[in-house]
This record gives structure tokens, sequence and C-alpha cells, in this order.
């Protein structure tokens, strides 16, 4: 050992801390208190990574309505200025990132981050510091069961009752027609398999009996063997609790294997315009449930598609569309409360009316309960004459429901 | 029944694919004494090529390997020239995993810098083709690349068994010292056994896309079962890696009809820890892992 | 039954049998030479008897005891001490460390006691002392010549007290002067009642060394004795010649 | 002299949460003081016995999960789970251990990234008893008015705290004579068995050393984090991120890792704030790695101890020829 080595050590660290301090300062939280700067708004969002894909989407739907909203005036009088950092789609990045932006960005409002998986770390952050949370992209069941009262989801139901109609479609079916068996396979992640546990539940108390119940790590790319399963019990019903590449592999293996089923439902994956692309014709028949359309006719909606369509040249997605609804149901708590500050009473404010309210959004109105769970349903969404037309609940169809669907 | 059977065809199916990866990290382990954590990595990459090859000509992915292999074989060479060379011997073994492990770091890096995140999936008019085989159902793609691991595998045993190469080759992976008394330039061979192993990933790598998405960090999943076949076939022993990898691809697809898909997978690593408890050398390898 | 005693010793490497039911006695307390040819044999005969492989046959005992397979440090602590061919020591640790890293701790407790300890410290100066590179002491080894390696690497297995020593060409790669120091040094620990076990090609080593010769060829001995009587056989000729 | 650096660096420590400007600078002092924590239990096996283990995430996110699960199903007092959880996991780390330094070099490697990958499937299939994909979510130990920012200081300090020890502890491995026969056994296994050590013994006592540091480490930034989840706690890119951290500072040297988790964890920082929404940062990430594998094996450290002893005039120590010898080789 070194004489000077311990001496060199605290030299080092006395530098590491005038590096630390001086460094990650940041801006100071300037417009903090109400003044009349820009309303800063931050939020942390996978843009590389695993969770990357949806991550961008959401993006571009929060960049779109703070864009809208500068158009047209701002918020309270002021304008709205968009702070957006990468959390490389990992959770312990995604609460470092809502911990500077509260803390040295000096943020006035924090909207939420994408991926269940990231979403309970962020909103544990926004709820120390006592900031309202709303967020596009946390619907499993298990994120309304920790205990956050800033937490509200900002889309029309929870992953859980995503199929509900579906669900009421199928059991309302007459008996002769209705499908006796159901195969379900899931992604191991709390979204994808809350959505495929919600129907799940739902027909086998129908008595439609579940014949296969499989879950799959999300690294899964070989579907061999699940399709061989599913192939196997001839099950009438196949249902995915998928994302999007999964439910493309699942589907191209069961078409390997020569397996018609009655009905085949999967989540999130047939709503993607990449997806006719990747599987082909065969997509005729395939159900989707969605949490908005387009095509929807609530007032706030039509301003939105134009709006987003003259940006991007295309329709939004759900992504882009849970996005904008979170900044709607933001701004319409900051209206409320005459506040867009990071003091807690004003954030507190802002929660208790979001707790009491009902918000207009692109979705439809949505309201809450007391943990944050929005009180609506999914629309059912098929693949009919190759094109993805809303099919259920009755009062909102485009189009009949197909069943059986025609072999892929 | 015929879901065993259904299960057995796959299995078999998807072991060719591991057998050919593994014959390529036996080659680097074989020349070189060297873990090549970066290979599925390459893997990957190999796959991207192909998929942009398809998507940017409209070409069939297959005529890919034209360009992939030569260019995967230089790129071999050069990692073994101007890498893992450079190591120390005496720490080569350790040193030589972190150095492939830091180059499978930037390969997925560039990856997903130029491909980004999206998840890719060759459009294939032939995706859902399939042939009945025996009552089992086939899909064409998974035949293909089976195919295309079959012919690698064949061409690597005659290259290794019949050519002065092929001798020369087998001689440093043996006995590296000897085989430079006997006037083999190993240096020179050690750089061709990398260029070979990392061709096999270029076929791989297009057979895997035949019938995958693709993702840049795809390549964590490949690892861990390729790492338990070499072991388990015994570390440098080509043909114990290519038995193991049958084995266990079958093993694991049949054991996902009792057990499901994710405890199937832990199939690999309990065969990996059974191995090293009752025979560390390896089921079918040589005596390389003994002192590895 | 003192020394050194080995019965039918075989080991096989993937069908080659490098040793094929070789039993030799040694003359314990003696210098004990054992050559042959490339090949032939013998660094596998030590690394059977030291445990660094298990041999697949045969039987190792030393003063009568059974230490057949048993793990190399275990037949260490039994008084056998050996070299490597090429000359191993430990190259990021000092030469003292180097033979510090030989002390037994003796119990858990005094496992984490410091390794400097002063009568450790001190014996392994006088070690180097001995072999001549105390001045050296707090080099790191891999800094060290060749030679002072090969000198370094000789204390440190006397650091661990053996009784019995394999020497693996003790000779091999050095100069003149240096072969005359190690023999010298052999010699006088010889006559503290230290027995060798020596493989060597030069054979003027071996020749003025030694005081009992072991011919191995092809995984067995072929004969044994005096080195003149040795050097006289014709079947150690053959060996050498012809093989 | 050294105690006076020794005192500057604890000085530092106990004073870093005043001087930092706000909590989320705060909050970067626990990450990196975790990442210390962590690279520094590392190293009581990859520095003392040159074993390059990958998968050192096993016993962080096991020691985040068995202590999370100890509070949540056996209603433990937090900080009794934590050395308790710790303790599990050290007994857990004797088969594996086992297993793995029955076999050297590469197969130990392989073995470290399957227990990795292993045990990140049997916590996402087992949702039952780990909560599975859901993640598990870690109560606070602290009572509720307990701020967020007060929350980084304590956890800071208890960092600090538990670094201390992890040091103070391989300072005495390092000096003893079980130390000897460790870097015996890193300098050469087969010459360290001839002299008697008993390798199979002492390898095993360093891993499930470092199995329990490590563990510590892990829990205690479950403490302070409060949620698990599979995927991010059983990464094989944690576990590489210790070594990388090691290996910088360099792993023969009593703060190589702290160093190293200094520079990594405050270049992390900064090259986000600075280049943000990139995959750059896994590209920078094996460059590094790379270069110090290549380059400086031995780490910042011993090389620029080696730089200041050559600029030191009338020093011309054998430790310059050392320096030539690298370059040559």
């Amino acid at each position: 050992m070194d004489i000077a080595h311990g001496l060199r050590i605290g030299a080092l660290g006395a530098t590491v801390a005038l590096l630390v301090s001086g460094c990650f300062g940041g801006r100071p939280a300037e417009g903090g208190a109400g003044g009349d700067g820009p309303i800063r708004v931050g939020v942390s969002l996978p843009l590389t990574g695993d969770f990357s894909e949806p991550g961008k989407g959401v993006q571009r739907g929060y960049e779109a309505w703070a864009k809208h909203v500068y158009e047209n005036g701002g918020l309270l009088g002021r304008q709205v200025e968009l702070i957006v950092l990468d959390d490389q789609s990992n959770a312990d990045r995604v609460a470092a990132d809502y911990e500077k932006l509260i803390n040295s960005d000096g943020v006035d409002l924090v909207f939420g981050p994408f991926s269940t998986r990231l979403v309970i770390p962020a909103a544990q952050v926004a709820r120390d510091y006592g900031f309202l949370f709303v967020e596009p992209a946390g619907a499993a069941r298990e994120v309304f069961e920790q205990g956050f009262d800033n937490l509200f989801y900002a889309a029309p139901a929870i992953a859980q009752d995503h199929y509900d109609h579906l669900a009421e479609a199928i059991t309302a079916m007459p008996e002769a027609t209705r499908p006796k068996t159901a195969a379900y396979a899931a992604m191991d992640d709390p979204f994808a398999q809350g959505t495929a546990n919600g129907l799940k539940e739902k027909l086998a108390a129908a008595g439609i009996r579940t014949v296969v119940d499989e879950v799959y790590p999300p690294n899964t790319t070989d579907f061999g063997s699940i399709a061989a399963k599913i192939a196997d019990s001839r099950a009438d019903v196949v249902v995915g609790g998928t994302q999007y590449q999964d439910a493309v592999n699942l589907i191209v293996a069961l078409r390997q294997l020569n397996y018609q089923p009655k009905l085949a439902a999967f989540s999130t994956a047939p709503t993607n315009p990449e997806f006719p692309k990747a599987i082909g014709a065969q997509t005729e028949g395939i159900l989707s449930p969605t949490g908005y359309t387009p095509e929807a006719d609530y007032p706030s909606n039509k301003e939105f598609v134009d709006f987003y369509a003259r940006e991007h040249g295309a329709a939004p997605t759900e992504d882009e569309a849970n996005a904008w609804t979170t900044g709607q149901v933001v701004a319409a708590a900051v209206t409320a409360a005459g506040c867009a500050d990071p003091s807690k009473e004003c954030q507190r404010k802002m929660i208790d009316w979001l707790h009491a309210n009902e918000v207009r959004t692109v979705v439809g109105p949505l309201r809450w309960d007391s943990a944050g769970r929005p009180q609506g349903a999914h629309l059912i969404q098929q693949y009919v004459g190759g094109e993805i037309r809303i099919v259920l609940p009755a009062e909102a169809k485009e189009a009949e429901l197909v069943y059986p669907k025609p072999a892929w | 029944m015929s879901l065993v059977f259904q299960s057995l065809v796959l299995g078999v199916l998807m072991g060719g694919l591991y057998a050919l990866l593994a014959a390529g990290l036996t080659l680097y382990f074989g020349v070189m004494r060297v873990v090549m954590i970066a290979h599925a990595a390459f893997l990957v990459l190999a796959a991207y090529l192909a998929w942009a090859f398809t998507v940017g000509t409209g070409l069939d992915p297959m005529l890919s390997l034209v360009v992939t292999v030569p260019l995967f074989f230089a790129v071999g060479v050069g990692v073994q020239r101007l890498l893992v060379a450079r190591l120390r011997p005496a720490t080569m073994t350790m040193m030589s995993v972190l150095l492939t492990f830091a180059v499978a770091l930037a390969v997925e890096g560039a990856l997903g810098l130029v491909f980004t995140g999206t998840h890719r999936r060759l459009p294939l008019s032939y995706a859902g083709a399939r042939l009945e085989l025996f009552g089992a159902s086939v899909a064409l793609v998974k035949l293909i690349a089976f195919g295309l691991a079959v012919v690698t595998l064949a061409g690597l045993h005659v290259l290794l068994k019949v050519t002065r190469f092929g001798q020369a080759l087998r001689a440093t992976m043996q006995h590296r010292e000897a085989a430079r008394l006997l006037g083999v330039d190993t240096d020179r061979v050690a750089g061709y056994g990398f260029g070979l192993g990392l061709a096999t990933a270029a076929v791989g790598g297009t057979a895997l896309a035949l019938d995958a998405t693709i993702y840049p960090s795809l390549h964590w999943a490949w690892i861990g079962p390729l790492m338990a076949i070499i072991v388990v076939g015994g570390l440098g022993s080509v043909g114990g890696a290519a038995i193991a990898a049958l084995l266990l691809g079958v093993g694991q697809n049949l054991l996902q009809l009792p057990l499901g898909t994710t405890w199937a997978q832990t199939f690999f690593y309990a065969a990996l820890f059974v191995t090293l408890i009752l025979r560390p050398q390896g089921f079918f390898g040589g005596r390389l892992a003994q002192r590895f | 039954m003192t020394g050194l005693r080995v019965e039918g010793l075989t080991k096989s490497y993937g069908g080659v049998r490098a040793v094929d039911d070789a039993t030799v006695t040694f003359q314990h307390g003696r210098i004990n030479a054992l050559i042959g040819p490339n090949g032939s044999g013998k660094t596998t005969f030590f690394n059977c008897v030291t445990g660094m492989v298990k041999p697949d046959a045969g039987t190792v005992t030393y003063h009568g005891r059974d230490i057949t397979g048993r793990p190399a440090h275990k037949i260490a602590h039994a008084g056998i001490g050996r070299s490597f061919q090429l000359c191993r020591v430990f190259p990021r640790l000092t030469a003292v460390e180097n033979l510090l890293a030989a002390v037994r701790p003796g119990s858990v407790l005094r496992a984490l006691a410091p390794a400097r300890r002063k009568s450790d410290v001190d014996r392994a100066m006088a070690l180097l002392t001995r072999v001549g590179i105390e001045h050296l002491a707090e080099v790191e080894a891999r800094d060290l010549s060749y030679g002072q390696q090969k000198l370094l690497e000789l204390a440190g297995v006397l650091m661990a007290e053996p009784d019995t020593i394999l020497l693996d060409e003790p000779a091999g790669g050095v100069n003149p002067a240096l072969v005359e120091r190690i023999g010298e040094l052999v010699r006088s620990l010889n006559a503290e009642g230290r027995t060798f076990l020596i493989v060597e090609h030069n054979m003027d080593v071996v020749m003025s060394l030694s005081d009992h010769v072991v011919v191995f060829d092809r995984g067995r001995p072929i004969a044994s004795g005096p080195p003149d009587a040795v050097r006289a056989d014709p079947l150690v000729l053959a060996a050498y010649l012809g093989g | 002299m050294k105690a006076v650096g020794l005192v500057v660096l604890a000085a530092f420590l106990v004073a870093f949460p005043s001087l930092a400007s706000d909590p989320f600078v705060l909050s970067v002092g626990v990450v990196i003081a975790s990442y210390a924590v962590l690279a520094t239990g590392w190293n009581f096996v990859g520095g003392f016995t040159g074993y390059i283990s990958l998968g050192h995430a096993a016993y962080s996110g096991l020691g985040g999960y068995a202590t999370g699960l100890l509070i949540l199903r056996a209603g433990l007092n937090p900080w009794v789970a934590l050395v308790v959880g710790a303790l599990v996991v050290a007994v857990l780390a004797v088969p594996v251990g086992i297993a793995a330094l029955r076999v050297r070099g590469a197969s130990f490697v392989i073995v470290s990234i399957a227990v990795v990958l292993v045990l990140l499937l049997v916590f996402q299939s087992w949702g039952s008893v780990t909560g599975g994909s859901d993640g598990l979510r870690v109560p606070r130990p602290f009572d509720a008015d307990v701020l967020r920012p007060e929350q980084h200081q304590r956890f800071f300090h208890l960092h600090a705290v538990l670094l201390g020890v992890m040091l103070l502890c391989w300072w005495v491995i390092d000096r003893s004579r079980f130390g000897m026969g460790l870097k015996a056994i890193r300098e050469d296994e087969d010459k360290a068995r001839s002299l008697g050590v008993p390798t199979v013994r002492y390898k095993l006592a360093a891993f499930v050393v470092s199995a329990f540091f490590t563990a510590l480490g892990g829990g205690l930034y479950a403490l302070w984090f409060g949620f698990l989840d599979p995927i991010f706690q059983f990464s094989i890119l944690v576990g590489s991120n210790m070594v990388l951290m090691s290996l910088l500072g360099g792993v023969r040297s009593l703060f190589g890792p702290l160093v190293g988790a200094v520079v990594v964890g405050y270049a992390t920082e900064f090259s986000k704030a600075q280049y943000g929404d990139t995959q750059l940062h896994l590209v920078a990430m094996g460059v590094l790695l790379a270069v110090v594998v290549l380059f400086l094996p031995d780490g910042i450290i011993p090389a620029l101890r080696g730089l200041v002893a050559r600029l030191r005039p009338g020093q011309a120590s054998i430790r310059e020829v050392t320096q030539e010898e690298l370059v040559r080789r």
C-alpha cells in the first residue's frame, strides 16, 4: 500500500463532492410558485430499450397535446413546456428521472410513463412529493392496489376489464353456437396477462371450459410448442394476452399447425398499424380490445384526430390517444383548481377534484374510484373486410361481429 | 400422443439450430479457450442483416448469406487478431469473457442505434406454409432453418475431417503447443477458427430470422441455453455440443407440455448444474473441460 | 514403511496411457532421479503423485498411508512438496508473499490473523537468504529474472516444510552457474534429511546429483539403480535412441 | 497520511447530504453509494480469487427479495429482515459455489450467468410467493412522516456505514493468511494447491462472504427503492456493471471498486443529462469495458500510482520496468 494512497482517495472524494453538487443542479425551479412563465410538465418515457416502441407513441401524443395547447392560448393563460427524459426502459432510471424532474428541473406537473412495470416506481416518487400522477399506460390491476391516492389511469378501463364487452357477447350467444372451450396464452407481464385473465374469469364463470392456459416469458420467440398445445386442444376460442411481437409469432405458429378457432382475440397487437403488414391477408376476423378509436364522436376527439393528422399525416393510435387523454385530464384538473405549481396545496386540490369529477376526453367521459381505476370498458374491434372496425358494444359498432371467424 | 410427437419434431428442429450455434461456440473455445459471449449478439446482427437485405431488395433472405457468411468470417478473424490475441494467455479465459461481453453490448447498442428497438419480422410469403410429416405438422420455414443448420454442420464436419486445414484446426484444438511443434501456424489457424465460428452465427442468424421476430436485446435469450449446451456437451467438443443441443432442444420442447414455457426453460440450467455436479468435463466431451 | 511408494499407477487421456501400470520405489532420504524421453509420462506421474490429477488405477502410499487421489493440498500437508516444469511462481505477489502463501493457518480464526506475522516473515527471509535472493524480498515475482524465479519457487516449496520434494526439471532453461547453485542447494537440503525426486533432462546434473535413477519409457519404469549402472543398461539406450 | 485521507473521505460521506443541492443529487448519491457497495461486494470474490462472476445480480436480487419477503410474509422488522435475508442468501450461495467452483474459469462464468437467468425465470414464474412479473412492493422501514429527502439522507448514511464495514472486512482479509491464500489462488491455482492451500474451501469461503455482502447491498437498496421487479433485479447488466466498476478502479486495490463506482455512476448521470436519448450508453459501456480489459487490466488506481511513481524524479524503481513490460506485451 502506498502511503499517499489514502490521501489521494480523500482528495478524489472532495473533488467528486464538488462535481456532484455542482453539475446535476440543473435549472433552478423558476416560475415555480405560479408565476407567468410557462407551466413546466415533466415526463419520463422509455425512448430506448425494450419498451421504446410504445414509449415513442406516447411521446408523440404528449408533444401533440402540448403543441395544441400552445396554439390555443395555453393553460391558465400560461404556455406549456414539456420536459421529456429517457428512462431506457429501466425501473431504477424511471424513479431517478421523476426525482430529477421534480427536484432539479422544478417542474410544475408530471405526466406518467409507459408500461405497468415502470408506473409503480414512478408513482411512488410522485406520491412522496405530493404530485398528481395521471398515467397513460399502467392498466394492470396491481397498479391500483398499492395505496396510491394520487394516481389516475387516463383510459376507459383497467386491463382485467378490457374484454368485458366480448365476454358479454359470448355469454349471450345461443347455446348451440356458443363456444364450449377456450385456450389462453399470455405473456408474463402484468398488463398482457391481466387482459387474458380478465376474460378467462368471465368465460369460465359462464361455463366455457379452459383447455389451455399458458404463460410465457417476455423474451419468448419460439411459439411452436405453445401453438402445438393450443392446436391439439382444438379450443373453440383462442385468447392471447399479448403485446406485439408475441402475438404475431403466436398467430404464425398457429397457422403453421392449421389450427382454426371460431374466435381469436389478441390484446394490443392487432391495433398496431404494422400488424396487417406482418400477418398479411390472414388478419380477417381477429378481435382486439381497444380503448380508443379515431372514429369516436366524442366532442374533443375530432379536434384531436384532425390536429394529429395535420402534424403527423396519419391517424393517432391508442398510445398517442392515451397520452393526449392524460394531457386533457391534467388540464381539466389545472383549470378547475386554478393553479399549476408544485406546492402540496395545489397538487392536492387537483387530486381531490379528479376524485370527485368526470372529465370529457377523446376516449369518452372518464371518472375514477378512490384508487384511480377508470370506470369504463374497452371497445372491441375486429378485422372485417381487411379493415379494423368496432364491433362491440352494439351502440358504438361500425360493423357486425363476424362469428365464427374465417380460416386463417 | 400426437402432441408428444409434434413436440418431439419441433424439438429436433430447434435442436438443429442450437447445434449449429453451439458448434461455433465450440470452435472458439477449442482454438483459443475463449467463451464467446458475443456469439448470440452476432447471431442477432446476422438476422437483422437478413431482414434489412430482404426488406431493401425484396429478394429471399437466404441470398443474404452470400454477403453475410464471408463478412462474418472476416469479422471473426478480425476479432481474434485485433482483440482476443492481445490478451495475456494467463488470464485469457476470464478476460476473454469480459471482452466478448463488451463486444456483445456494443453490438446490441449499435443495433438499437441503427434499427431502433422496434421488433422486426421478415415478411415472407411462405411464413405460414406447412408440410405434414407422419402426422406432425411442420412449418416450412422451420424445416428450411433446420436444413440450413444440417447442411452447414455437415460442411463443417467435412471441413474438419477431410481437409488439411481441418486437420490443423483439430490439432490446434487438441493441443496447441504440440500442433505448433508439428509446424502448424496456430495463430493463423486460431484466427480462421474464429472466422468459421462467426460464420455459423451468420447462417444461424438467417435461419433465425425466417421464423422469429428480432430485436436488439434478443441475444440475451440465446446466451443462457447455448452456454448450457456447450458445458453439457463438454467444452471444446463439436460432436458433444451437437448431441447435447439436440437432446436439450427435444427435452425442453417435451417438458413444455407438462410444465409450461417458463419452467421448461429452466431445463437447460438444470442440465448445466447436474452436469457440473456429476461430470464437470461434460457428458460427451473430451478432456479440455477438466482443465478449464 | 517410510517414504513414497507407488504401485500399479495408471492414468490415460482419451485412450492414450500416459502412465501405464507403473510400480516404483524410491530410496527415502536420498536424491532420486526420474529420467526418460519426452512424453514418457514423467510429468503425469508427478501430477498423479501430488494429487493434481486423479489416477485411474493404482495406489500411492506415503509413510505407509494411502494418499491415492487425495486432494493436492492434503498431499502437501502430508509432507510432499513439488515444483513445476518451466517454473511457476505467483507473478503479482512479492517474493516474500510468495513464501507466506505457503504458511498453513491452522484454524479458521488464525486464518484471519495477519499474514505477515513476525515469525513467518523471519522464516521466509531466512529461506530467501538461503537461496540468495533476500534483497528482492519486496519485488513482485513477475519482475524477477527467470533464474531468480526458479530460486524463489524452490524457496516457496521449502516454506511448506515438506520432507519429500519433487522437482520438475530444476536445471531446465537456466545458466550453468545457476545449475551449479541449485545442485548445491539440493545436496545441502538432502544432507538435512529431505528426500528428493527429480525429473531432469540434463544428464550431467542427473549423474552428478542423484543416488538412485529410475528410467521411464511409455508410461512405466524400465530400469532403475545407481546412475552408472543405469547409464550402461541396453534397454535405456534403446529407449533414448530408438524411441 | 493514510489516516488523514480516510478522515477526509469519512467527513465527505457524513457531509455529502448537506452539500447536495437538492434531493435529486442526494438520490444520485444513494445510487452511487449502492453501486460502490455492490462492486465492493463483488470484489471479495473477483479481486481476491480472480474468478470473474458476471452474475452477481443473483445475490443482490436475492438479497432484495429475501428482505422484502421476510418483511411481507414473515412480518419481520425490516432491519432484522435485511440481515436474516443476507444470511439466507449466504447459505444458498454454498451449493451454487460448490457447483461453480468445482471447475475453473470458463465454466465458472457460465454458471454465474446461468444462475441469474434461472433466478429470473423462477422469480417471474413463482408469482404466488414472489409477486412474479407484477413486482413486489417493499414497505418503508421508516415512518410515513419521514419525508423522501430525509429518507435519501438516511439511506445514504446507511450505505456509507455498510460500505465502511465491507472495506474493513476486505482490508482484514487482504492482509490475513486467508487473503494470502486467496491471492495465491488468483495468481496460480495449481501452484497454490501444491503448496497446501485448501483451494476449494478458500474459494467457497470468499464466494459466500461475497454473496453475503452483495445480498446486504441488494437488500438495503430494496428498502430504499421500495419496489422489486424480477427483470430489473436479475439482470446480467446489473452484474456486469459491478464487474466494470471493480475492474475500472482496480480489483486488487481496497478502494478500487469504490473509485470505479463513483466514476461509472457519475459518468452515467452526466452523459444521460448531456446526451440523453440514444442507445449509445450500451455502446459506451461496451467500449469502456473493452478498453479496461485490453489496456487497463489492473485498473485506474494502480495505473495512476504507476504514473505518479514515474513522474517523481529519482524514483527509478522496479515498477517502471513493470510499466514498460506491460506496454511491450
